[in-house]
């Protein structure tokens, strides 16, 4: 992979995180917040493939696939902890979990 | 691709030597967190008592192979560098075993009596405890990424534990978005450190980092890739200002698991800063001290200005334990010039801390089963109902405000040390001088907690003697040992500069 | 022979951890057994009392100047701190003080401690204290007179803040975080100096050698030292305390049980004043001499602003209290001149403070007790009511005002005597000027002390106490007076019991000085 | 000379007699004051015996000195036969002082030492203090017998005896300020003896607080004389070196004027005098012993010990003007014209004292040191004699208001009369009694000595004075035993009477010293040229020092000699005096309202009738004018000037203290201690609003604080 194609790649997962950043701060709904994680996470996996590539080394991949699956096993967590304010609650609105300040 | 990806791998595999006694702790702990489940499944539900008995003797267990490896003393190292033992694994597996023994025992009676789900805390306790010890070991970003998820999100959950309760479920959430965002950026971070170097073991970065790799100027590339690690597991040690999850999350979160994620999981995020400072980042200090300077300058000074102002102890113990980070950040600022000193005084007052935090952790464990508050102000005249516990709760408090003769000032003094040393540098002397004033400041909170039990009355009038479970009493006394051992012997100060990185 | 050595081996050690041992004791004792534990507080201050005369007695007093009884072990290896003891000519009459104060309170208190009672917890402090306060006088390591130096901070807290007066909070707090402010500078300054003293020792001769070597050397620069002396100097110049870190002093005193202010007064403040003498000049002289005029000049403020504070109080207790700024203004003004006779005389100055200032809030304890107020203006007639009372306050006023033939005179006129003619490295007039202004600050304290006496003891009592029944000294107090007030006079009559002690050590400090340009 | 040599032992028994009156007097059948009569009883026989022997001692030095200038005369002979005229020239010879030292303490190579040095002067103090203070001992008994401190006050008296016996034989400087303000607190305390009242605190504070001030010239002095001397307190030392010129002249002049404000407070002289005639709320054998005879005197005994500083500092032998005689001159004036309006015959007492002590200061400061000494010593006699007969009257009545409470006295209380007559006469200087041959030598040597022109303002000073004092003491005894009874006096129910044995004892004694003592002196020269010399300038003779360490050794230093001009001169002025206050209060009629104009009318109608017209209209003119305007102009500025500028200092400084503590400590550095903590937690309050408890916030403060350091240092580096 040259130098170029790598830009592209990384001007992307940079792209990507960035919009992964903005969902996640504007995002009320804890649901899409979650998504906009995955979105970051994604971004770095891309760069990661995109590194491994031009290192020509499997080390960026096995990365990546490790991302991959600790993403899974953490929007798990994530999920189950909202469904538990949304129990709690009966809302997902980030906004609303701000009892403690201060 | 694919299928290069697969001869690639099928023409290189080669199954690499595993030293087991090396593993031995880690494999130890795997067995007993697989015991716990199994005992818990097996057990009725009304005996309770036997599965913290259970988790504690597998976490004593892990410990006797820890203390095998440091009878040894010689390093070892695996799967390519990636993972090694050497003194400083050692010294910090073993102090994470104890921290963690202390937090069984502080949970034992609170998961007990609270009605939780008692088995899966406890495997969850150790899992996280996992990867603390791998944390300790990891030389290389896959393994430390992969040990930083397995003890955060344990974490994660424990932090939600009290499911039912509102200020639970937000504890649970706020640590956990907060933590996958600063993981994210990390790992942001990391996939550019890749980049740079080609490889994820810390010796391959750290020359690539220091030499650049040849492929014309990427300098903002690594200070990026650089900053962004850092702020990852700045996060983790709940540096200003990243620290804002710390106060809300321990607030709502179980007392037993705050004053884990106070003591061990803070542990863990120094233990792997100061690898990767001091392993992989090593030739730019140009980036980490200056970076380290301001954060332990906000992080002391901010953390004990909020502190002053708190009326709940837990709280207050959050914002404190954030400056306290603060100062344990500082030896890092000089890591240029002093670096195995600070190396040295950070793991000395990791030491420490964990032994004055979790003492303080135990005693308000102690109290709120009687006041049933976390108030400060529910804490008056304990002088009068329960002396000797006011007298450990004092111990513990003013030995984190760095009072000789206990083990917080021999903290300060290493911190002090480190920055002052070898050379009178202007950045050192003067984070010396902020440290110096914010342990003043530090005081007055503390005091004020002090002067709550032995100044003023008793609030309800409930004199009624303080009752004190065995495993509280026992994790009590462990801590005050210590913490005045520490502060009277050279201890800590000993371990500190015994923990050494296995020379790359 | 064994007995020496064991002595030599053990003595400094006994003495200073006894008190300590006593308090871990008196944890274990019921708390309802009230006598024993007394007897048990008591019998531990008296023991290691006992192991310090013994230590005293065979102190060879003819090379005083000499460490003795030094005792070296390995302590905190890591960071190279060692337990290094030992007592000199400079240290012998502290000491003495210390072990003398610390039984003669316990006796005061026995049957009156303050509210909220609780003798065994009080006591119990009380040994700690001993314990810190002995430490600092033997300790020849820096690390370990650090520690001993900031273990006074938590029982003096307590004590204040628990069995304190009105504003016992605030006072303590106040206390507690200016002095460890202080604390925190020095403690900065105290590795400063071992890194820059060669970075392998913190024993105080070691590191003085190791600066002289620098110096000599010349490649040690000038701002270093006086930086680093001015960290210890807001550490030490808190504790004396000197004007403008004084503020919490009249708080704490006025607040602090009897018991409290005496050992504050008596010995507390000294640590200060010794720790100057000790650390600071002693192996920083060259810096010493670049601060000499700013601490002189912050010693004859507080001299006269002491004393202009003292005339502004209406309550008898807090008036003592400002005394103190004035007096240990005395002392700081004989260790800013830098001269045999400067330094001799703020040892002099420290001892006749102690015993002097101590009496006096022994007595204004005492007034307390039988009024319930010390406001000056409900005072008055305490001659006609409590007549011995009456007289050993007068006594000690004029001990305080610096009386000749009582041990006050010999901390003002030699630290005054020095100023006229200080070290050759500093302005003659400048000192002078310094030595009128304190020759009128004795004015001022003659004014405001006898201004006092004449508003407490002499003339009727009023109205409100006209018919009260007022109980002239009790036994506890004659026992715990007797000999303060012995002291103040034998010291003043033969000072020298004194000076032949700490004058060759000091003598050695003086030629030191004398020797720079 | 054992006695000499042991005098140390004066003090230290009557120092034993306080400490056992103080612990065990109250035991005491005679609640303590067998005590202190018994030892100072054995102090004044030693004292004696020490005299004695001194006036042997000296006698023997000067008989070796004469063997020995005979032999070297013989030895002169032998060359040259010239050898006329010398012999009837004085001898010079040295007299060795007794000499005691034990070590105080030391620091460094230097050793304080305390010890005794017993000399001419010495020697006398010996003998004026344990007499006087024992005859104040038994006159005591009486007086303040009953009083419920009865033996705190003899147990203060004996205390003050041993202060003021150590004063008078200090070895050193040190010793000297150490018993100076020994002597100040027996004063203290001897004058708040009633306490109870608040004016008689108020008197014993001011007391110390105004000798406090003095005492500050007095330390100064004493350290700068201490380094000027190579770090000696000797005070033989010092005085050697300021006469050999080993010490600069301006270390002397500053030394000298630090010492002077010393002797201002203690012997009472302008401006530092106001707290004497406030003393006198004390028992008045107190004032007679401390207040009159020994303690005021110890400002001039001071400076005659260190004459060689003085003498050398102020240049007195060549000057003929120098501040210890101005002080002194104003001090003479002053307190005279002030005794004149007082009503309180103790404060007449009291400022005759102080207007005495000019003279003695004044006398050392022309230079006729011998004088002062001398006049120091008949002062004491017949002052003491004063104040006990005043007392003695005072005792009777129980006031000591003249115009109130006595008149009249002299039927009641004839041997008070003539005790008190006698030494009014000696102290206004009537020949021959004491006063008439010491106030003759101040005189004299005010016209003789000093430099160029000499110090004749000051003799004209000391006659206005000798003027004055006639007056006022003439007043003061038509007051009290004179005219009709009034107040207490005329109380039929209880007549006053003579007071009894213990009291009139010590008077006829010191009556009768007031009588001989000056013969003490008899001048050799002029008229009297023809007096033996063994009975003449004895004074001079054994207590002037002969040695080293005094200025005899100058040649500026010299003695005046009689001059029957001036002890003619100054006996017709006191004449002059005592006629026309005669005049004015025997003779002079009605409320004496010649000041007014219609009595300078009625004074001119009766001008034919009266016999004594000039004397009514100088007596009208000059006592009036004195008595009135003067002497009034001059006690107002005395108590709202002088006094008023004394007082308010104290009240500025309790003023400036109360500002001090409550703006700047309480105000400003208290506050900025607590202001740094209220910032510390406002600032704790202010961040406290980061933590807004909203997740994505903390995220937004996450992701920007990321940017920011990643940016700064992408950027920076």
């Amino acid at each position: 992979m040259d130098d170029l194609l790598l830009n592209q790649f990384l001007l992307l997962g940079a792209v990507l995180f960035c919009i992964g950043v903005y969902g996640v701060l504007a995002r009320r709904n804890a649901v899409l917040v979650l998504m906009s994680i995955e979105l970051i996470l994604n971004a770095v996996n891309i760069n990661l493939i995109a590194f491994g590539a031009f290192w020509g080394s499997i080390t960026g991949s096995v990365f990546a696939l490790f991302v991959i699956a600790i993403a899974a096993a953490e929007v798990g967590v994530g999920l189950a902890i909202v469904l538990l304010i949304y129990r709690n609650r009966r809302s997902v609105d980030l906004d609303d979990v701000a009892e403690m300040k201060g | 691709m694919f299928a290069f990806l697969l001869q690639s791998v099928a023409s290189t595999f080669d199954r690499p030597a595993i030293d087991l006694h090396a593993l031995a702790p880690e494999f130890v702990l795997t067995g007993a967190l697989v015991v716990v489940l199994l005992v818990d499944l097996f057990t009725p539900k009304g005996s309770r008592g036997i599965v913290p008995s259970v988790a504690g003797i597998g976490i004593l267990a892990a410990m006797v192979p820890v203390l095998t490896l440091a009878l040894d003393g010689a390093d070892r190292s695996m799967f390519g560098g990636a993972y090694v033992v050497d003194n400083f694994s050692l010294v910090l597996q073993a102090m994470f075993l104890l921290a963690a023994y202390v937090v069984v025992l502080l949970s034992t009676n609170y998961v007990a009596e609270g009605d939780y789900a008692e088995g899966e805390y406890y495997f969850l306790l150790l899992c996280a405890l996992l990867g603390m010890l791998v944390m300790a070991s990891s030389r290389d970003l896959i393994t430390m990424f992969v040990a930083l998820e397995l003890l955060s999100i344990p974490a994660y959950m424990l932090a939600g534990w009290r499911k039912r309760d509102r200020r639970g479920n937000e504890a649970g959430v706020k640590y956990y978005l907060m933590g996958v965002f600063a993981s994210a950026v990390m790992l942001y971070g990391m996939s550019l450190l890749y980049g740079i170097s080609g490889s994820t073991l810390f010796s391959d970065i750290a020359l690539a980092v220091a030499r650049g790799n040849g492929l014309g100027d990427t300098t903002p590339l690594i200070t990026l890739g650089v900053v962004f690690v850092l702020i990852g597991f700045a996060f983790k040690v709940s540096a200003v200002p990243f620290h804002t999850w710390a106060p809300d999350t321990y607030e709502g979160a179980p007392t037993p698991v705050t004053a884990f994620l106070a003591v061990s999981s803070k542990a863990a995020g120094f233990v792997a800063l100061l690898q990767l400072i001091l392993i992989a980042f090593i030739g730019r200090d140009d980036v980490v001290g200056p970076l380290m300077w301001v954060l332990a300058a906000l992080t002391m000074t901010v953390g004990n200005l909020i502190a002053l102002r708190q009326t709940n102890i837990v709280r207050m113990l959050a914002y404190s334990g954030v400056a306290q980070a603060g100062f344990m950040l500082a030896p890092l600022a000089v890591v240029g010039s002093n670096s195995d000193g600070a190396r040295s005084a950070v793991v000395t007052y990791l030491l420490i801390y964990a032994a004055m935090n979790l003492g303080a952790f135990a005693v308000v464990l102690i109290v709120a089963r009687k006041t049933r508050s976390a108030e400060i102000a529910s804490w008056g005249g304990l002088f009068e109902y329960a002396p000797g516990l006011t007298v450990l709760m004092t111990v513990f408090l003013f030995s984190l405000a760095g009072i000789p003769p206990l083990g917080g000032w021999l903290a300060k003094f290493v911190v002090f040390r480190a920055l002052l040393s070898p050379d009178l540098t202007a950045g050192g002397v003067i984070l010396a001088v902020v440290v110096g004033v914010n342990s003043v400041i530090a005081l007055y909170y503390y005091a004020n907690v002090a002067r709550q039990m032995w100044m003023n009355p008793v609030p309800d009038g409930d004199r009624t003697p303080v009752r004190i479970p065995f495993s509280l009493a026992a994790a009590v006394t462990l801590s005050v040992v210590l913490t005045v051992a520490f502060g009277v012997s050279d201890l800590a100060t000993h371990l500190g500069d015994l923990a050494t990185f296995l020379p790359a | 022979m064994d007995n020496n050595e064991f002595l030599t081996e053990w003595g400094l050690t006994l003495m200073v951890f006894l008190p300590l041992a006593g308090a871990l004791l008196l944890m274990v004792i019921p708390k309802a057994q009230e006598q024993m534990i007394k007897v048990a507080a008591l019998g531990a201050a008296l023991a290691s009392g006992a192991v310090g005369v013994a230590v005293l007695a065979n102190f060879n007093y003819d090379s005083s100047e000499k460490l003795q009884f030094v005792v070296n072990r390995n302590w905190i290896e890591a960071i190279h701190a060692n337990y290094i003891v030992g007592i000199d000519g400079l240290s012998v009459p502290l000491i003495a003080l210390t072990l003398l104060i610390t039984p003669l309170v316990m006796v005061y208190s026995w049957n009156h401690f303050p509210q909220p009672h609780n003798p065994q917890a009080f006591l119990i402090l009380m040994l700690v204290l001993a314990t810190g306060m002995l430490g600092t006088f033997v300790a020849q390591d820096l690390i370990l007179f650090f520690v001993f130096f900031e273990v006074v901070l938590l029982p003096m807290y307590f004590m204040i803040g628990v069995w304190g007066g009105e504003q016992r909070q605030y006072a303590s707090i106040k206390f507690f975080l200016y002095t460890l402010f202080g604390s925190a500078l020095m403690i900065v300054s105290f590795l400063a100096l071992f890194f820059v003293a060669g970075g392998d020792s913190f024993s105080m001769v070691d590191l003085a050698q190791g600066v002289a070597d620098r110096n000599a050397a010349g490649n040690l620069a000038m701002i270093t030292q006086v930086l680093i002396f001015g960290g210890m100097f807001m550490g030490f110049g808190i504790k004396v305390p000197m004007f403008p870190f004084h503020t919490w002093l009249p708080d704490a005193h006025t607040q602090a049980p009897t018991a409290g202010s005496v050992i504050l007064a008596a010995v507390l403040l000294k640590l200060g004043t010794y720790g100057f003498i000790r650390v600071a000049l002693f192996i920083l002289p060259e810096a010493a001499v670049k601060w000499a005029p700013y601490i002189g000049a912050l010693a004859v403020i507080g001299i006269i602003y002491g004393a202009l504070g003292c005339l502004a109080q209406t309550d008898m207790k807090r008036l003592i209290a400002f005394s103190s700024v004035a007096h240990m203004g005395f002392v700081m003004l004989g260790i800013a001149s830098l001269t045999t006779f400067g330094l001799n005389a703020a040892v002099f100055g420290m001892v006749a403070h102690g015993l002097i200032t101590g009496m006096l809030f022994f007595l204004a304890g005492s007034v307390k007790d039988r009024f319930h107020t010390l406001e000056i203006k409900r005072l008055g007639g305490l001659l006609l009511q409590a007549p011995k009372l009456g007289w050993i306050l007068g006594f000690c006023i004029m001990a305080s005002l610096g009386l000749p033939g009582l041990a006050g005179f010999w901390g003002e006129f030699p630290a005054i005597l020095s100023a006229y003619n200080p070290a050759p490295a500093l302005s003659q007039e400048l000192f002078r000027t310094y030595m009128v202004i304190a020759a009128f600050g004795t004015v001022l304290a003659a004014g405001y002390l006898l201004w006092l006496f004449q508003r407490t003891a002499f003339g009727t009592p009023s109205e409100e106490f006209a018919d009260v029944e007022i109980e002239d000294v009790r036994v506890s107090e004659w026992i715990a007076w007797v000999p303060l007030l012995a002291l103040i006079l034998v010291l003043g009559v033969f000072p020298n019991i004194i000076f032949h002690v700490t004058d060759p050590f000091l003598t050695v400090m003086g030629n030191t000085f004398a020797g720079l340009k | 000379m054992w006695f000499p040599d042991h005098a140390y032992l004066i003090p230290l028994i009557a120092a034993a007699s306080f400490v056992l009156i103080l612990f065990f007097g109250k035991r005491m059948p005679k609640k303590g004051a067998e005590i202190g009569i018994t030892a100072l009883s054995i102090c004044f026989v030693m004292a004696l015996a020490t005299n004695v022997q001194w006036f042997s001692h000296v006698n023997s030095a000067e008989h070796e000195a004469e063997v020995a200038q005979e032999e070297g005369e013989a030895a002169e002979a032998l060359v040259s036969s010239e050898s006329t005229g010398s012999a009837t020239e004085p001898i010079e010879f040295e007299v060795e002082p007794s000499r005691a030292s034990w070590t105080w303490w030391q620091s460094g190579d230097v050793t304080f030492s305390v010890g005794m040095l017993l000399d001419g002067p010495g020697v006398m103090m010996l003998f004026v203090v344990t007499l006087i203070s024992l005859l104040v001992h038994i006159y005591s008994t009486d007086y303040i017998g009953g009083d419920r401190r009865y033996t705190h006050y003899f147990a203060f008296l004996s205390l003050f005896s041993a202060s003021m016996l150590g004063l008078v034989m200090s070895e050193t400087t040190l010793q000297l300020l150490t018993c100076w303000e020994l002597v100040g607190l027996c004063s203290f305390a001897l004058i708040g003896h009633w306490w109870e009242e608040k004016p008689n605190s108020d008197a014993a504070l001011k007391a110390f607080i105004t000798n406090r001030v003095g005492d500050v010239g007095l330390i100064c002095g004493v350290i700068i004389l201490f380094f000027a001397a190579d770090q000696s307190f000797d005070i033989v030392t010092i005085n050697e070196m300021a006469l050999n010129g080993e010490i600069s002249h301006l270390a002397l002049l500053v030394a000298s004027c630090s010492l002077m404000a010393a002797v201002m407070s203690k012997s009472g002289q302008f401006v530092l005098h106001t707290w004497l005639p406030d003393a006198m709320a004390g028992p008045t054998p107190v004032s007679a012993l401390i207040h009159a005879a020994t303690m005021v005197v110890a400002g001039v005994f001071m400076v005659a010990r260190l004459y060689g500083v003085f003498f050398q500092g102020f240049s007195i032998g060549t000057s003929s003007v120098n501040p210890l005689v101005v002080i002194g001159a104003i001090t003479v004036i002053g307190g005279a014209s002030l005794a004149f309006v007082q009503k309180d015959i103790k404060k007449v007492l009291a400022y005759s004292t102080v207007s005495q002590l000019g003279y003695m200061v004044m006398a050392l400061g022309v230079g006729a040191w011998t004088a002062a000494l001398f006049h120091l010593f008949t002062h004491a006699m017949f002052k003491a004699g004063l104040f006990l007969g005043a007392g003695s009257v005072a005792h009777s009545v129980h006031s000591f208001d003249m115009t109130e409470h006595m008149g009249g006295m002299r039927k009641f209380m004839p041997k008070t009369f003539v005790t008190f007559l006698i030494c009014t006469a000696a102290l206004i200087g009537l020949f021959p009694l004491a006063g008439f041959w010491s106030k003759d030598e101040v005189l004299s040597g005010a016209q003789q000595l000093g430099g160029e022109g000499g110090y004749l303002v000051f003799m004209v000073v000391g006659l206005v004075g000798a003027f004055l004092t006639a007056l006022y003491m003439t007043r003061c005894i038509y007051l009290t035993f004179f005219g009709e009874p009034k107040g207490h006096a005329a109380d039929a129910e209880h007549p006053p009477h003579e007071s009894g044995r213990r009291i009139l004892v010590p008077l006829y004694i010191l009556s009768g010293m007031a009588i001989i003592t000056g013969f003490a002196n008899l001048p050799n020269s002029g008229v009297l040229s023809g007096s033996p010399d063994g009975a003449s300038l004895r004074f001079e003779h054994f207590y002037e020092p002969k040695g080293s360490y005094f200025p005899s050794v100058l040649e500026t230093f010299d003695h005046p000699e009689f001059n029957v001009l001036i002890a003619l001169g100054s006996t017709i002025i006191g004449l002059l005096g005592i006629s026309l206050a005669y005049a004015w209060y025997w003779k002079g009629r009605g409320p004496h309202g010649l000041t007014s104009r219609n009595k300078f009318a009625k004074a001119g109608y009766t001008v034919l009738v009266e016999k004594y017209y000039l004397d009514h209209l100088y007596t009208g003119i000059i006592v009036g004018a004195v008595k009135g305007p003067i002497a009034r102009g001059a006690y107002w500025f005395n108590q709202k000037g002088i006094d008023g500028v004394v007082n308010s200092a104290g009240v500025a400084a309790v003023k400036s203290g109360k500002f001090v503590y409550e703006r700047i400590d309480q105000g400003v550095v208290d506050t900025i201690v607590n202001a740094s903590g209220s910032a510390a937690g406002g600032s704790g309050q202010r961040l406290r609003r980061i933590q807004t408890g909203r997740v994505q916030q903390y995220a937004a403060l996450l992701f920007a604080g990321a940017a920011i350091l990643a940016g700064i240092f992408i950027i920076v580096i």
